[in-house]
């Protein structure tokens, strides 16, 4: 039992033959799809994509792109953090993107502006004592709202047994009819000045890898990360071993509808406005991001980390079009070939690593 | 009288503006009672939608088009079930031929691009930049016509003498949306190419550039920057000094006016086949007729 | 305190139509250790999954250590003391050896923090390789996840993790079915000692030398029914056999199979 | 071995016990909807959802109402009929309405009359030569399109092992592109009369009808249908049993697709033109047919008549709110509700039977 | 036609660090029955795994019936002609007995219909139960999805499935682990009608006694390599239990673990 042996029976393990970690695949297709974008770059756009080559900086990297790459992906990728624990539950939520449009209306009401030039604020959902609350109401009001939605999905999935495909379903729906029914489909704007701090500048980004960190440690190194992935693993498994397995699942959902909700504050501050059809389709974002960093739909597999770098994969490839100015109606199509290419990449990987083993 | 309503989509800032119209009108009126329903952008629902109203006895039906190349179908079905039917806000294909009974209260959606993007043009003379000058495009959802239309406007102003010193550098789709225009105009100034214009195919996209060249540090002096709606956040970027150009359209008239249509349809009285609502252009100089 | 740890009174469990457990009546004492015998689909598993809360029984009462109980799950089992080996395993194919060994109990620092305290991995991984030292299975990695584990690796894992932490009745389900000799004879010494340590025990198995080399009784179940109940000084392994079969019925279980 | 015998070893087994068969929960689920929708209708409408109290018919039936009902569902239902296959050998298909989108741009471009008010047809794709062709030409182009998008999906998923999620999330994207660059976003229109036959009057759902019990037959008396269930029960059983589950996997995904272009045949041919933005959002209304019907998302379980009933659940649900005049906000918000509810009965009535039993 | 049915030489397979299965060199004569036998992960299930074509071995050849084979997947050997019962018995859950009995082999009518060729479940419930009476399990409804049913009634529709075609080669993965008294008793008269009608058979076991009634020779793994290729009627059961712990090596093959 000393410290350096791997099993028991006195078995020698070969260690040098250890399979490398799935984020280094995901990795090695972020560097493959960076390289592919300089070379086309270079050759039909005489530039580089991550590189300063025009000199307009002080450091070899294009600044501005490197910090688009990132923003842009920021806000989904904070929903991304939770879909991830969803997934590795063996769940999946549709309902990610609707309940950020749902909460943008709500918080955004919270936050606006009694005056603006001069005239009092046409806007406002509640009258006139709802103008001009401290930042702390409205994020606290995203929070909720997110975490509420959170709840009934946990709910409907933990202890109605019903399948998170149709729960979140609902939610989507629901929250869809939410949005709109709201401010009746009119758009909400002009936020109080500390709100508009929020999603300023590089703050989505700070948020994003701040929160990526925390729950890097939360998933690998607590009990919460631990039951989290058993129940994927093998749900009959987990509740038989004595965890108590509705209650995990309702908080690992609440946590995803914090997380939404969170991101709905950020984008409305980024923005300032929320509109009723804010995240349309950020849940199949956000799945994807989760699912080209490795994580498996069938639960149990996947990392935070990983998902980290699927964010960042479809940031490079979103400022990647733009720069090569591909024609707007084969983006799409470039970006399907890619989000499959990328997962086929994967896949490859992991058998020839299985083979030569 | 009870008035079946299928709008494009619910979520629609300038549709929500002609909805509006349309329940105000129908609060004042004690004798009108509207049902109105969200196509949520599909063409086969809103026929579908339009048979259901059928199937609920309602005396007449407004339509706003998902797909104004669709109208057919919804013309057949309501002239062969007897029930009154005006297109609203949209020009349907289909107006040579409309059966009787049938109207529509429609703008020309050709005048918004166009408007647009001719005063983005005088604008970019007037600052001195006819030996050449150089813009981006912001493009709503491909699928939709507005985009579509708007986006062939500009194309074609370009494509006018008075207008070809303008070079459009690159044209990308930000589906209506002020954030995914906000992230797309920051990767565009990534690049480093220098620019004088950016035309949204609507106010949002307007807005979102205009906060991403905000952010970037540059001047909303030396840029050019046009949409389409006049909502009021734009109008008050206008007065604020970023925007530039914008289109209004009286969407809340047109959705009161197609009731009004609808009413005297159903009397069997004799109205106008087409009510046609022009777009209005604003700019910084008459801006405070838009301002309520 | 009553003499028995266990105590069913007309136990029943019905799929369908299918009647897989019919009006059991078991009992067992403090310390005792029970063998329950039986043909393939006898109702077996059935029993188990009804005592320890896996399914919802049909009708009858259970008491368990001087309580009537009603388990709406495993986790109340295991709190209420009663270790279980399932048939299934339980086993989370994703996780490794020490993660299914300790899942549902970790040894956990900064407990504060509640769902978010701290896992002791190394404490985690030191206990769970004297916990399959006692079992004596070989295992070259137990960092690999379970479903790299071998058919006689898994049952040893589920093993050790009942033999790891102490209980007041421990239900094993054929737990030496996939076991190569010397894992087997393991085993049968972890029963051994658990036999010493007081602890009562239900022993699933199909095993005729096991049995009479390790229980103090056996009870044999015939399709759904308990059809003979056989002090181990009293009977033989032919004799067992005979109920096993139906040639013979228990006296006290007339017109019951 | 006598006919009468359930099973071996002279074992009684208690028939009248037997569990009832899904698909009449779900049937109940209907009926529920149904009689809700009556009394609410009966309440605050003085009217009938189904019967004709108004006397416009001659039937006691309101037949307009009961035609709408199906119709509106007939062409997402034969979707669902593909999508109900694909989940059932635990897949999932995504594309499912973008492919409707694709086919429908092009099968339309081949069904144009040369002649429109006197006026040639300015949107031809392809010029005088593509006009006015015979039916089967746009039909068989509707098919075989739908049948690739479903044999490169088919083929991901089988033989590149991609899940099935990414294959067809990836599918999804490029068919949405294709449809958007295919005539520019331009719609396509004035097909044939020939053409507009297929999808007129009640055609769409005699099609519907048919091919569900074609498939019906199919999923329960076929070597095809028994390997579909047992790929999604358990995929590795499969294989070491001796199915060949890529090439199966292929089939099963080249007939979905096929239905996929089947409905774009009938739903342009229904609306007399063809719009990039049809199909957005088929895949999901299809998939929530499916599991409405008791389709199990794990795989394995479910069947074409659950799917069916399904699909006429919506209906009446869509139709029913029209009929209520509820609110367009609420419609969303109640439909989501609706779908969680129903599918939280069913489970509920499976508990009952388990537990009953 | 060689005298071997199945020869193997040098067959390796590595998990990553973990050596399963180290250079076997192993042949069977036609109509041979040969045991396997060995510790918990002795490598075993990976020989069975790398014939079949389950997993890709990572070197070696395999010669079967006089060809050197290479199978891409299991259809390939069972096509071959080797049928196999996988200690994890690879059936569909939500499938019933028949339905899996016949998996990838159905009895049919209007065959031309391709894939869509009619299923023709009279005549496939017949041969089921014929199938699971020579087993001898007791099932009250082979209509019911193998989810319900028992451990041992999932082992016998696996090996019914094996015993209802013929083949060249049988493999048994410990085919009687789950079973009861007497539906081991069952399986080992199929082995010895197997013998019989001349079939060649590998037999994956843990039970020494079965072991020594049914076969010809054994031979012993032990950390991923063969150490003991013996005769039944030159070795007995305390030898064997020497080789599989270790306490000898056959002389062919020192050096080896
Ligand atoms: N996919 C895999 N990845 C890593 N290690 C594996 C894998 N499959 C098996 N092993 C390891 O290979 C060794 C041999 O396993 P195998 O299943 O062949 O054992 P066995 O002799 O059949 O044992 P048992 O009697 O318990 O069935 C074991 O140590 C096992 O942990
Ligand atoms: N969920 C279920 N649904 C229907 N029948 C079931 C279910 N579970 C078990 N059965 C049936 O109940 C009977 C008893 O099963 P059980 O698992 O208790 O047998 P067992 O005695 O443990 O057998 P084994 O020795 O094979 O493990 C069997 O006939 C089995 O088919
Ligand atoms: O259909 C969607 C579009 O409709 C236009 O009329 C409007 O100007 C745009 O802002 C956009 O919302
Ligand atoms: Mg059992
Ligand atoms: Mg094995």
């Amino acid at each position: 039992m000393s410290d350096s042996s791997e099993g028991t029976g006195g078995l020698t393990y070969d260690k040098s033959k250890r399979q490398w970690p799935n984020e280094l695949n995901v990795l090695a297709a972020l560097i493959l799809i960076i390289i592919i974008f300089e070379i086309l770059g270079a050759i039909f756009m005489q530039q580089s994509l991550l590189f300063d080559t025009r000199d307009r900086f002080d450091s070899i990297f294009n600044e501005a792109r490197l910090r688009i790459i990132i923003i842009q992906v920021a806000i989904i990728g904070i929903i991304a953090l939770g879909v991830t624990q969803v997934i590795i539950t063996a769940g999946i939520d549709l309902s990610s993107g609707s309940v950020v449009g749902a909460t943008a209306m709500i918080a955004m009401s919270f936050a606006q502006v009694a005056e603006v030039s001069g005239a009092p604020n046409p806007k406002a959902i509640f009258g006139e004592w709802a103008l001009d609350l401290p930042v702390i109401v409205p994020v606290m009001v995203g929070l909720g709202v997110g975490m509420i939605a959170g709840l009934i999905n946990g709910f409907l999935i933990a202890y109605s047994r019903i399948p998170p495909f149709i729960a979140t379903l609902g939610m989507m729906l629901f929250a869809r009819g939410v949005a709109q029914w709201w401010s009746l489909g009119n758009p909400v704007s002009f936020p109080t000045d500390a709100y508009a701090v929020i999603g300023s500048g590089m703050n989505p980004v700070i948020i994003f890898l701040g929160l990526a960190l925390l729950f890097h440690f939360i998933m690998n190194y607590t009990v919460y990360g631990k039951h989290t992935y058993a129940i994927g693993s093998n749900e009959a498994a987990a509740r038989m071993s004595g965890i108590n397995v509705p209650r995990h699942l309702l908080l690992v959902y609440v946590i995803a509808g914090a997380l939404a909700g969170l991101a709905a504050v950020i984008l409305t501050s980024k923005n300032l406005t929320a509109q009723s059809g804010m995240g349309l389709s950020y849940e199949l974002e956000a799945i994807a991001m989760a699912v080209i960093g490795g994580v498996s739909l069938f639960g149990g597999r996947g990392s935070i980390i990983g998902t980290v770098i699927g964010a960042l994969i479809i940031g490079v490839i979103t400022s990647g079009f733009t720069f090569l100015r591909l024609g707007a109606y084969y983006q799409e199509m470039v970006l399907g070939m890619i989000i499959v290419g990328a997962v086929a990449l994967d896949q490859w990987q992991q058998k020839r690593a299985a083979a030569r083993a | 009288q009870q008035i079946g309503v299928s709008v494009a989509r619910f979520d629609d800032n300038g549709l929500t503006v002609m909805r509006n119209g349309m329940t105000a009108f129908d609060e004042a009126n004690d004798d009108v009672s509207l049902q109105i329903e969200d196509a949520t952008d599909d063409v086969a629902k809103q026929l579908d939608q339009i048979n259901n109203f059928i199937a609920s006895g309602v005396d007449a039906i407004i339509v706003n088009a998902v797909d104004t190349n669709a109208t057919e179908a919804m013309s057949n079905a309501a002239a062969a079930a007897g029930v009154p039917l005006v297109y609203v806000n949209r020009q349907p294909i289909n107006m040579d031929t409309l059966p009787e009974g049938q109207a529509f209260v429609a703008s020309n959606e050709i005048e918004s691009g166009t408007l647009a993007a001719f005063q983005m043009c005088r604008d970019l003379r007037a600052a001195g930049k006819s030996g050449g000058a150089t813009a981006y495009m912001l493009m709503g959802q491909l699928s939709n016509q507005a985009a579509v239309q708007r986006s062939k406007d500009f194309h074609d102003v370009i494509g006018m003498d008075m207008c070809n010193f303008i070079t459009l550098i690159d044209e990308q789709t930000a589906n209506w949306s002020r954030d995914e225009a906000n992230d797309l105009m920051t990767n565009w100034i990534s690049s480093g190419e220098p620019f004088d214009a950016v035309f949204g195919n609507n106010d949002e996209m307007a807005l979102g550039a205009i906060q991403a060249m905000k952010a970037a540090g540059i001047s909303m002096d030396d840029v050019v920057v046009g949409g389409v709606d006049a909502t009021s956040d734009a109008l008050l970027s206008m007065q604020a000094g970023e925007m530039d150009v914008t289109v209004f359209q009286d969407l809340a008239g047109q959705g009161a006016g197609s009731i009004e249509t609808a009413i005297a349809l159903i009397n069997g009285e004799e109205v106008d086949r087409t009510v046609f609502i022009p777009f209005k252009l604003v700019t910084p100089d008459n801006i405070g007729d838009f301002l309520q | 305190m009553s003499e028995y740890i266990l105590e069913t009174k007309g136990l029943t469990k019905h799929y369908g139509g299918v009647h897989a457990l019919e009006d059991a009546n078991f009992t067992l004492e403090r310390g005792e250790h029970v063998a329950i015998m039986g043909d393939n689909g006898a109702g077996k598993s059935t029993f188990v999954r009804q005592i320890t809360g896996v399914e919802q029984r049909t009708r009858g009462t259970v008491v368990f250590d001087g309580e009537e109980v009603s388990f709406a799950g495993p986790l109340d089992a295991r709190e209420a003391g009663i270790e279980t080996v399932f048939q299934t395993l339980a086993l989370a194919d994703d996780l490794n050896v020490p993660d299914n060994l300790f899942l549902g109990r970790e040894k956990t620092k900064w407990n504060w923090l509640g769902p978010f305290r701290r896992l002791d991995y190394k404490a985690m991984r030191d206990d769970t390789m004297a916990g399959l030292v006692k079992t004596g299975v070989k295992i070259p990695n137990i960092k690999n996840t379970i479903a790299n584990m071998s058919g006689g690796q898994r049952q040893c894992v589920a093993i050790a993790r009942t033999a790891t932490f102490a209980s007041k009745l421990t239900i094993m389900d054929e737990p030496t079915a996939a076991l190569g000799v010397q894992e087997t004879a393991q085993v049968e010494n972890i029963i051994r000692t658990l036999k010493e340590q007081g602890e009562s025990l239900i022993l699933v198995s199909h095993n005729m030398r096991q049995v009479f080399d390790l229980v103090d009784r056996i009870i044999v179940f015939r399709r759904g029914r308990m059809v003979a109940n056989l002090r181990v000084e009293d009977t033989n392994g032919e004799d067992v056999v005979s109920y096993i079969t139906g040639a013979k019925t228990g006296a006290e279980f007339e017109g019951a199979a």
